[in-house]
């Protein structure tokens, strides 16, 4: 027979200036197996709790409810009462006669007293259904993927590494380093991208935790928080490990039909190629879509020339599979593709170009050495207009969102083409300047006072080709005029938007993305960096736009996580989950596909000597204990702890029945 | 046809295609039949097919889910095969159907065609691995207006009409029981702790076992009428059977036992699914 | 036989008759039916649109219930038309209220189910660029063609479900098919300065001219246009903005059935080319073509 | 509608994430609402098991409200995707057995809207309450 | 001593048996369906059919029974016993339903224990039987020691129509006698033409039955066919639903439960159970003597046919073959139990 203590709280007047408290105390100890009623002014403070604790050890009680607040601010607080008092903390539950009863039904006290009392018994009737339940364990894989080497990626295994675990950071291109590799400077300090980001890939390459897996892609995920099962695809390089980066073939190799990822597709690329020549690993690969040999089956010069033997024109894909307690997926962004801006010429005139275009353009290892020139006709640049929120801030584009970063990297390089070609003028048509960051607005302020950067506060209606011209023509709303300005150069300040394939991506691990496709974490405030799927947490631009900073920060965050994650012998897991009375399972599957988190797994069991069936089973680690496989299991073989059939009947039973109060 | 029938099955038998035959045979008189196992060639004989094969013998597999069995099917249990195999109640290729072509069926309880057999889509038989038999099928379409009709009296109506057939009740459970899809290995009315039902055989209760198991088999069942035949006091169950089949297919479009690949109306959702009231 | 309900509209039997013409002429070859609706009244253009929603709904309305009745596209060679048409049409599907006045005034439903198109679209898209290819009689080598399409029927984009609002191709692709050459430019939507055609000519000869400037200086011989009203602009203004730009234009203006006229084998008079302001005759003779 | 309806029971089954923080809310901003509603928390509408509201009919509730988290917003991302279609079955499955459309109720509330719990409240007890008195 | 009574008058009686007791008569429903039910007026009473589709045993064997009520008010928590059985006719059944009130209540008083609830009730039961002139194809009473359609075992006042628009009235029990003093007015004394007219009803009806099973031999088949292969088949159809055995005049199994106690009331019940059940035989633990459904298709017959008979030297089953119309799939107890 269960041993019940009843505690009704005052809450100071919350409660007791609506309910009768002693009232619901008085009637709760006319219920079956309730030893003790007390009601007390604030439960939850030192005092209040002791007055429980007190109760349990006098009266031998098993089991509490605390008629309260909600279970939402004070369920925990109460189970560690419970847990101190040498009680289960799961045999604890809370009627909440706040919230739900004295703070709505303050206009009839009665009512609301008969109510107090109707709650507090159905949380009586609840808890003497409830069993001990203690806290699970699973064993952690101590080791990390990370997904994208770009800044986010390097930091975060870079962090981890340095914490002492294992990292395989995995990377689709040749080369790690990313988007922050295509830079040139860096706002706001106007640092060299490549001086700042080329260290750390160093640093990743050599550090001994590390192990790098370029031109790799992860194609499949199975397992749960501390047990994930990875498929890795390492893509043919064509080139074997005798490879010494020596750079000859690339040299030599005749085809140029390929344009540069890396430069923005603004120059062409050899079919065998490193992406930029800081690439780490500095080994080539071939693109056999572009290579001749495996075009028309002819040519193998990168063979002949190579001195070390490294090419492979036979090589496969391969895969392989890897568990990993944790990963991290920092995959990055894409530009926004402005072809559907045709106000902006649909993406067909030349001279009108990307930011990231524009960085290469500038940049000193680019496809001009840095010399800013038309694309079209490669003359020198005279008038650069520069258009903010392409792509961003933009409803009609489905792109409302601000992308965080235009407004500093166009104020960056309005200053770098100055500072490269003192003779230029550069225009910058914007909506808002967005400088928020230590450092942004004096920099913007910079640009605009001492660089004589000509900040126009309005859209540009359309830009019209002229012969070796082009014709912007605008709005400045403020001083109201139409403007027309003559440029040789637009840039346009395109906006980030998710990688291609990211809600695919998403998929692999059952993450949720926002609407353009943005990874969702698991809270926009306080848990920024996880995600719904425990053991996967979320670094970079694929979260959202922001600068390097943030991104860093982000990285490192996520990597304090995923030690922490570590650092435990074990992983605690929830006990609030389902479980499958295999005797009663009928094997249909509908909790198999139902469930959102994957945690069921059907299994072909001996139910009973002799007896073999295929059953549903619960993984305990990964189960989230949301009940949907309770609620779609017509056998009735799946209950959920601490919300089982029980429980719940017991409480529909007793909140239909009338009060006994005398 | 009992000859075409016998002879095919006696070949699947001697060839060792299958362990048990499973068809009709004559009961108790002559507008009667009963289910038939048969395990070997030379019983074949008794086997036959004929207006009072009324059974869905589909109801077996469940039962027999380890063995190879070759199933007398008339086109409208064939779904049932379906659904069986859709919910991994028995693997397709441990089962032969054999469609029995039918001109309809007569409930031995009262000399008439049931309702399934008005309007009927599937005399001759479709998804079978063998056919027997031919049948003209029905060119009106199944329509629901019985349903609808009910549909239309007022929900104290309706309460009471329930409350007068479950009265009768006895819990026999022979509707659950001759249910294809009511295979739970420990029915819910069975249960004690906790108790969803009450042992105590009361109108009330005995409605209530009728709401849940209805809500059970909601997507699942194939509106073969098996329950509604089998019921001792004859308790109209056609009329919740065809209900749920009206809803599955005007809620969600999904018929039971149709189509292998679609996926049970409850066990899946669509984003854009309608509100329906929800406030 | 391909069938369209037909609204010529008011310019077409003044200031556009050549317009009219030559789209017949051309439909007839095409075996494209324009019927026209019969009785058609007003499209409320100009005035009606902006001084009375209702007017400007129940006008198009009618020619609109009567292409549904007749189970038709409608379709309209005049830009402005077709804008109150569409215009028409859209409104009465989103103000219910607005749909039962309008319905009661005329004493028919409307289902709101036909298709408004402007011409360009029924003839380039609908019958197809190919089809018309097929039919020709000759090709219009060497005409360097400037493609002016204005605003009312690209405009707004998502009534006129143009998905390059800004440069549009439709007429560029029948001038390539014609086999003569469609200029690359960007003045093919820029306001010609109609609305205030007669009350603030001055704008109207500013912004006429730079789309006419720009026409030359992108290198066309000849500009191809499908609105009445783009028309006078640039064909009967032409002779006072060449004073007022100081420079000879001469650039002849024709409507873009003429054009296929053209290629289908039509002459001077069959086409009522003699009635622009600026004659195409010594360039299209200049080409070989007439 | 007037917060005091004697003698009705409703029975509202709120998913722990957003309908039953959205009902705290409705108490922290001291939004009234008749008092005829128990709730019981549940992790989630996917929790909902449709035998248990048929129970809550059985066991003479005279209406019963389901309410949880919007579309899109599940915390679990997909029980209330499976509630959504449940509700509709269950509703029409109640009627047909005679039990009134005006007992059964569906609601989303998240946890910031307070004030629309008390409005569904006050929705569900003035439907109940039209049941009872007018049949 | 026998009597007549004219048919007309039989719905005056049940009329004037209404104002005094509970009467209890096979009524036809909108689905066809003919059951015992109480009668509002002798109108009511619909005898055109041979059988009822279930048996009247529930009028007195309820099928659930409440033993008490646990309640709860302020005063603490105490037992409250059932309301007392009205006095009640159960008019129209056949004597094989008859019958089976004699069978079970040797059951419900059966060394030296009595169960207080049914012998309650039948005492308080005034059964009146009305003899089969139409047996159906189901029939076999005539299988059974004394088995007609004119038995009057079990019975309290036995009816058999005669061809003349009347009934020859029989009181077997006291309680049969005082119905026909007790309405005098309905009854006249019958003479020896109507006492022959009975025998010949009785050859005409019994003719009708064909079936006639051997008894004594099946008892010793079954005796020594408990591990017979038989069974392994012969149960395959059976979907081990409880429709025979809730039809039965004779199966009086059993299941005490208890209602959850809800801290306001709880009951404790009675109800019909039935060996076709898997639930039936599960013990607390989870054991279950007969799992399988062989086993819990086999009890049935042994027990009706074996088991029984050894203890009561009469077979549980009164051939009434109404479990043979009722079972879904047409499982003929009788060929059952020949074919062993």
């Amino acid at each position: 027979m269960a041993r019940i203590g009843v505690f009704v709280c005052h809450c100071g007047t919350n409660i007791a200036g609506v309910v009768d408290v002693t009232r619901v105390a008085k009637y709760a100890g006319s219920l079956p197996g309730v030893k003790v009623a007390v009601d007390y002014k604030f439960m939850c403070s030192d005092p209040g709790q002791n007055t429980i604790i007190d109760a349990i050890k006098k009266y031998g009680l098993d089991r509490l409810v605390v008629s309260a607040c909600s279970p939402r601010m004070h369920e925990a607080t109460f189970r560690r009462t419970a847990e101190r008092a040498g009680i289960n903390p799961y045999m604890v539950e809370m009627a909440n006669i706040r919230e739900h009863v004295a703070w709505v039904h303050s206009d009839d006290k009665e009512l609301a007293t008969q109510k107090a009392m109707k709650l507090m018994e159905m949380a009586v009737a609840k808890v003497r259904r409830s069993e001990a339940l203690s806290k699970m364990f699973a064993p952690i894989e101590k080791r990390a993927l990370v997904i994208g080497g770009g800044i986010a990626g390097i930091q975060a295994a870079l962090d981890i590494a340095g914490a002492g675990y294992k990292v395989l950071l995995v990377e689709k291109e040749p080369s790690i380093g990313g988007r922050m590799a295509q830079l040139d400077k860096t706002f706001p300090t106007l640092d060299c991208s490549a001086c700042i980001l080329t260290p750390k890939m160093v640093a990743a390459a050599q550090d001994p935790n590390i192990t790098l897996l370029t031109y790799a892609e992860v194609t499949e995920v199975c397992g749960f928080v501390g047990q994930f099962e990875v498929k890795i695809k390492k893509k043919a390089k064509s080139v074997n490990s005798k490879c010494i980066g020596c750079g000859v073939c690339t040299t030599k190799c005749p085809s140029k039909k390929a344009l540069s990822e890396f430069d923005e597709k603004l120059a062409p690329r050899k079919a065998i190629y490193t992406p930029f020549p800081q690439a780490v690993p500095n080994v080539p690969v071939i693109d056999r879509t572009a290579c001749t040999f495996f075009l028309t089956g002819k040519c193998k010069i990168c063979e002949k020339v190579c001195p070390t033997g490294a090419i492979d024109y036979t090589q496969q894909d391969e895969f392989i599979k890897e568990k990993f307690g944790a990963v991290v997926v920092a995959t990055g962004f894409d530009i926004y593709d402005h072809s559907n801006y045709g106000e902006y010429g649909y993406g067909e005139i030349k001279d009108v170009i990307t930011g990231l275009q524009f960085e290469r353009l500038i940049s000193s290892t680019g496809p001009t050495a840095g010399h800013v020139t038309r694309p079209s006709d490669h003359r020198e640049v005279k008038n650069v207009v520069f258009i903010q929120c392409v792509g961003s801030r933009d409803e009609a584009k489905k792109r409302p969102y601000c992308s965080r970063v235009c407004c500093m990297y166009t104020a960056k390089q309005a200053m770098l083409l100055k500072d490269h070609y003192p003779e230029t003028q550069a225009y910058v048509f914007y909506i808002d300047i967005r400088s928020a960051g230590k450092n942004y607005e004096e920099f913007v302020q910079r640009a605009q006072n001492e660089y004589g950067v000509l900040y126009l506060r309005g859209r540009v209606s359309k830009i019209y080709e002229r012969a070796n011209k082009l014709l912007v023509k605008g709005a400045d709303t403020l001083s109201g005029a139409q403007v027309e300005i003559e440029a040789d150069l637009v840039v346009l300040a395109n906006g980030f938007e998710p990688k291609k394939g990211a809600k695919e991506f998403a998929q692999l691990f059952h993450m949720s993305s926002d609407q353009y496709g943005f990874y969702n974490e698991l809270h926009p405030k306080l848990a920024p960096v996880e995600t719904a799927i425990s053991g996967v947490f979320v670094a970079g631009c694929c979260q959202s736009p922001k600068d390097i900073p943030d991104t860093v920060a982000m990285a490192s965050a996520t990597a304090a996580k995923v030690c922490a994650l570590f650092a435990k012998e074990k992983l605690e897991v929830e006990p609030l989950i389902a479980g499958v009375n295999q005797l009663t399972c009928s094997g249909c599957e509908t909790c198999y596909n139902v469930c959102p988190y994957s945690a069921i797994e059907m299994k072909d069991k001996e139910v009973k000597r002799g007896e073999v069936r295929h059953v549903a089973e619960v993984l305990e680690s990964v189960c989230k204990g949301c009940g949907a496989c309770v609620g779609a299991c017509y056998s009735k073989a799946v209950d959920l702890k601490g919300f089982t059939d029980r429980q719940v009947l017991d409480q529909v039973e007793t909140a239909t029945a009338p009060i006994t109060d005398n | 046809m009992d000859k075409e029938l016998q002879d095919l099955i006696k070949k699947l038998l001697t060839e060792k295609k299958v362990d048990y035959a499973i068809g009709y045979e004559k009961a108790y008189d002559e507008f009667s039949t009963r289910p038939a196992f048969v395990t070997s060639a030379e019983d074949t004989a008794r086997l036959i097919f004929n207006k009072y094969c009324i059974n869905n013998l589909g109801l077996y597999l469940t039962k027999l889910k380890k063995n190879k069995i070759a199933l007398i099917c008339k086109g409208c249990d064939i779904p049932t095969v379906r659904e069986l195999v859709k919910e991994k109640q028995f693997s397709r290729e441990n089962v032969i159907v054999i469609g029995a072509a039918c001109d309809g069926v007569l409930d031995k309880r009262t000399g008439k065609q049931p309702e399934k057999c008005l309007n009927c889509g599937v005399k001759q038989p479709k998804g079978a691995d063998f056919t027997v038999g031919t049948a003209k099928d029905s060119t009106t379409a199944r329509n629901f207006n019985d349903v609808a009709e009910f549909e239309k009296k007022s929900s104290k109506e309706k309460m009471q009409f329930w409350d007068r057939q479950f009265e009768k009740c006895i819990r026999c459970y022979a509707c659950r029981n001759v249910c294809p899809v009511c295979y739970c290995p420990d029915c819910f009315a069975q249960r004690s702790m906790p108790e969803y039902l009450n042992k105590n055989v009361d109108a009330e209760e005995n409605k209530m076992f009728h709401m849940i198991r209805m809500q059970h088999v909601f997507g699942r069942c194939t509106d073969c009428k098996a329950c509604d035949t089998a019921c001792p006091v004859n308790i109209p169950l056609t009329l919740l059977t065809k209900k749920l089949a009206k809803d599955a297919k005007e809620l969600f479009n999904y018929e039971s036992g149709a189509d292998m690949d679609a996926r049970p109306p409850l066990s899946t959702y669509d984003e854009d699914d309608p509100e329906s009231g929800i406030m | 036989m391909f069938k369209v309900a037909y609204f010529p509209g008011c310019s077409l039997s003044s200031t556009a008759k050549e317009y009219d013409v030559a789209t017949r002429l051309v439909c007839e070859d095409l075996e494209i039916e324009l019927v026209e609706v019969p009785e058609w009244v007003c499209c409320g253009a100009t005035t009606a649109h902006i001084t009375s929603e209702l007017t400007a709904a129940v006008l198009p309305a009618r020619s609109l219930i009567w292409a549904e009745k007749h189970n038709m596209t409608i379709t309209s060679p005049c830009s402005a038309c077709f804008s109150r048409l569409k215009m028409a049409q859209l409104n009465l599907e989103k103000y219910p209220g607005l749909k039962k006045e309008a319905e009661e005034i005329l004493g028919e439903t409307y289902s709101g189910k036909g298709e408004v198109l402007h011409l360009t679209r029924v003839m380039l898209e609908r019958y197809g660029v190919d089809n018309i290819k097929a039919k020709l009689k000759k090709q219009l080598k060497g005409l360097k063609i400037a493609c002016y399409y204005g605003c009312l029927m690209t405009r707004p984009a998502e009534v006129c479900e143009n998905d390059r609002v800004e440069d549009p191709m439709l007429m560029d692709n029948l001038v390539s098919a014609l086999g003569a050459q469609a200029v690359k430019w960007s003045y093919k939507t820029e306001c010609c300065g109609a609305a205030f055609s007669l009350t603030k000519t001055e704008i109207v000869r500013k912004l006429s001219g730079d789309i006419l400037k720009e026409a030359k200086a992108s290198g066309a011989e000849l500009i191809m246009v499908a609105c009445p009203l783009c028309h006078s602009n640039l064909d009967a203004r032409q002779p006072e903005i060449s004073k007022l730009l100081k420079a000879e234009l001469n650039i002849p203006v024709l409507y873009f059935t003429q054009v296929i006229g053209l290629a289908l084998g039509y002459g001077y008079l069959d086409l009522m080319l003699n009635k622009h302001f600026i004659d195409p005759a010594p360039l299209l003779k200049a080409k070989g073509i007439l | 509608m007037d917060n005091k309806v004697p003698q009705l029971n409703i029975v509202g089954f709120l998913c722990n994430w957003c309908s039953y923080a959205g009902a705290d809310m409705t108490g922290l901003g001291r939004n009234t609402y008749p008092s005829n509603i128990k709730v019981i928390r549940i992790p989630c509408t996917g929790r909902m098991d449709p035998m248990m509201i048929i129970e809550a009919f059985h066991n003479g509730a005279d209406g019963v409200l389901v309410s949880g988290c919007h579309p899109g917003d599940c915390h679990y991302t997909e029980g209330n995707y499976y509630w959504r279609r449940r509700y509709p079955h269950l509703k029409s499955l109640l009627e047909h057995f005679g039990i009134d459309k005006r007992r059964f109720h569906a609601s989303w509330v998240s946890a910031s809207e307070g004030k629309k719990f008390a409005e569904v409240v006050k929705k569900v007890t003035a439907e109940v309450k039209d049941w009872r008195d007018n049949g | 001593m026998a009597y007549l009574i004219i048919k007309d008058d039989i719905k005056n009686l049940l009329d004037e048996l209404i104002k005094v007791k509970a009467v209890f008569a096979p009524k036809k429903d909108a689905e066809d369906t003919v059951l015992f039910g109480k009668l509002a007026s002798g109108a009511e009473w619909y005898g055109d059919s041979l059988l009822t589709h279930t048996t009247a045993k529930d009028k007195v064997y309820l099928q659930s029974e409440t033993f008490f009520k646990i309640k709860k008010d302020k005063n603490g928590v105490f037992l409250e016993d059932p309301a007392e059985p009205a006095e009640t006719v159960i008019f129209g059944c056949r004597p094989c339903d008859a019958r089976g009130f004699d069978i079970i209540g040797k059951l419900f008083n059966w060394s030296g224990f009595v169960d207080e609830y049914y012998t309650k009730r039948i005492q308080k039961t005034t059964i009146i039987t009305i003899s089969c002139e139409k047996p159906e194809s189901t029939c076999f009473c005539t299988s059974f020691l004394n088995g007609s359609p004119v038995n009057s075992t079990g019975s309290d006042l036995l009816l058999t129509p005669l061809k003349e628009g009347s009934c020859l009235a029989e009181a077997i029990t006291a309680k049969g006698e005082a119905i026909i003093t007790g309405y005098s007015r309905y009854f006249k004394e019958a003479g020896a033409a109507e006492e022959k007219a009975k025998i010949e009803f009785k050859t005409e009806a019994e003719k009708k039955i064909t079936k006639k099973l051997d008894l004594p031999g099946i008892k010793q088949k079954l005796d020594t066919s408990f591990d017979s292969s038989y069974w392994d088949t012969a149960h395959l159809p059976c979907v081990k639903c409880g429709a025979c055995t809730f039809v039965c005049p004779t199966c009086y199994c059993f299941d005490i439960t208890e209602k959850a106690f809800d801290n306001i009331n709880s009951e404790r019940v009675r109800s019909w159970d039935t060996c076709m059940s898997e639930l039936f035989t599960r013990m607390a633990g989870g054991v279950n003597p007969r799992i399988d459904t062989k086993k819990r298709f086999r009890q049935r017959f042994m027990h009706k046919f074996n088991y029984h008979v050894d203890n009561f030297k009469e077979e549980l089953c009164t051939g009434c073959g109404r479990c043979i119309k009722a079972c879904p799939v047409s499982i003929d107890i009788r060929s059952v139990i020949e074919n062993v």
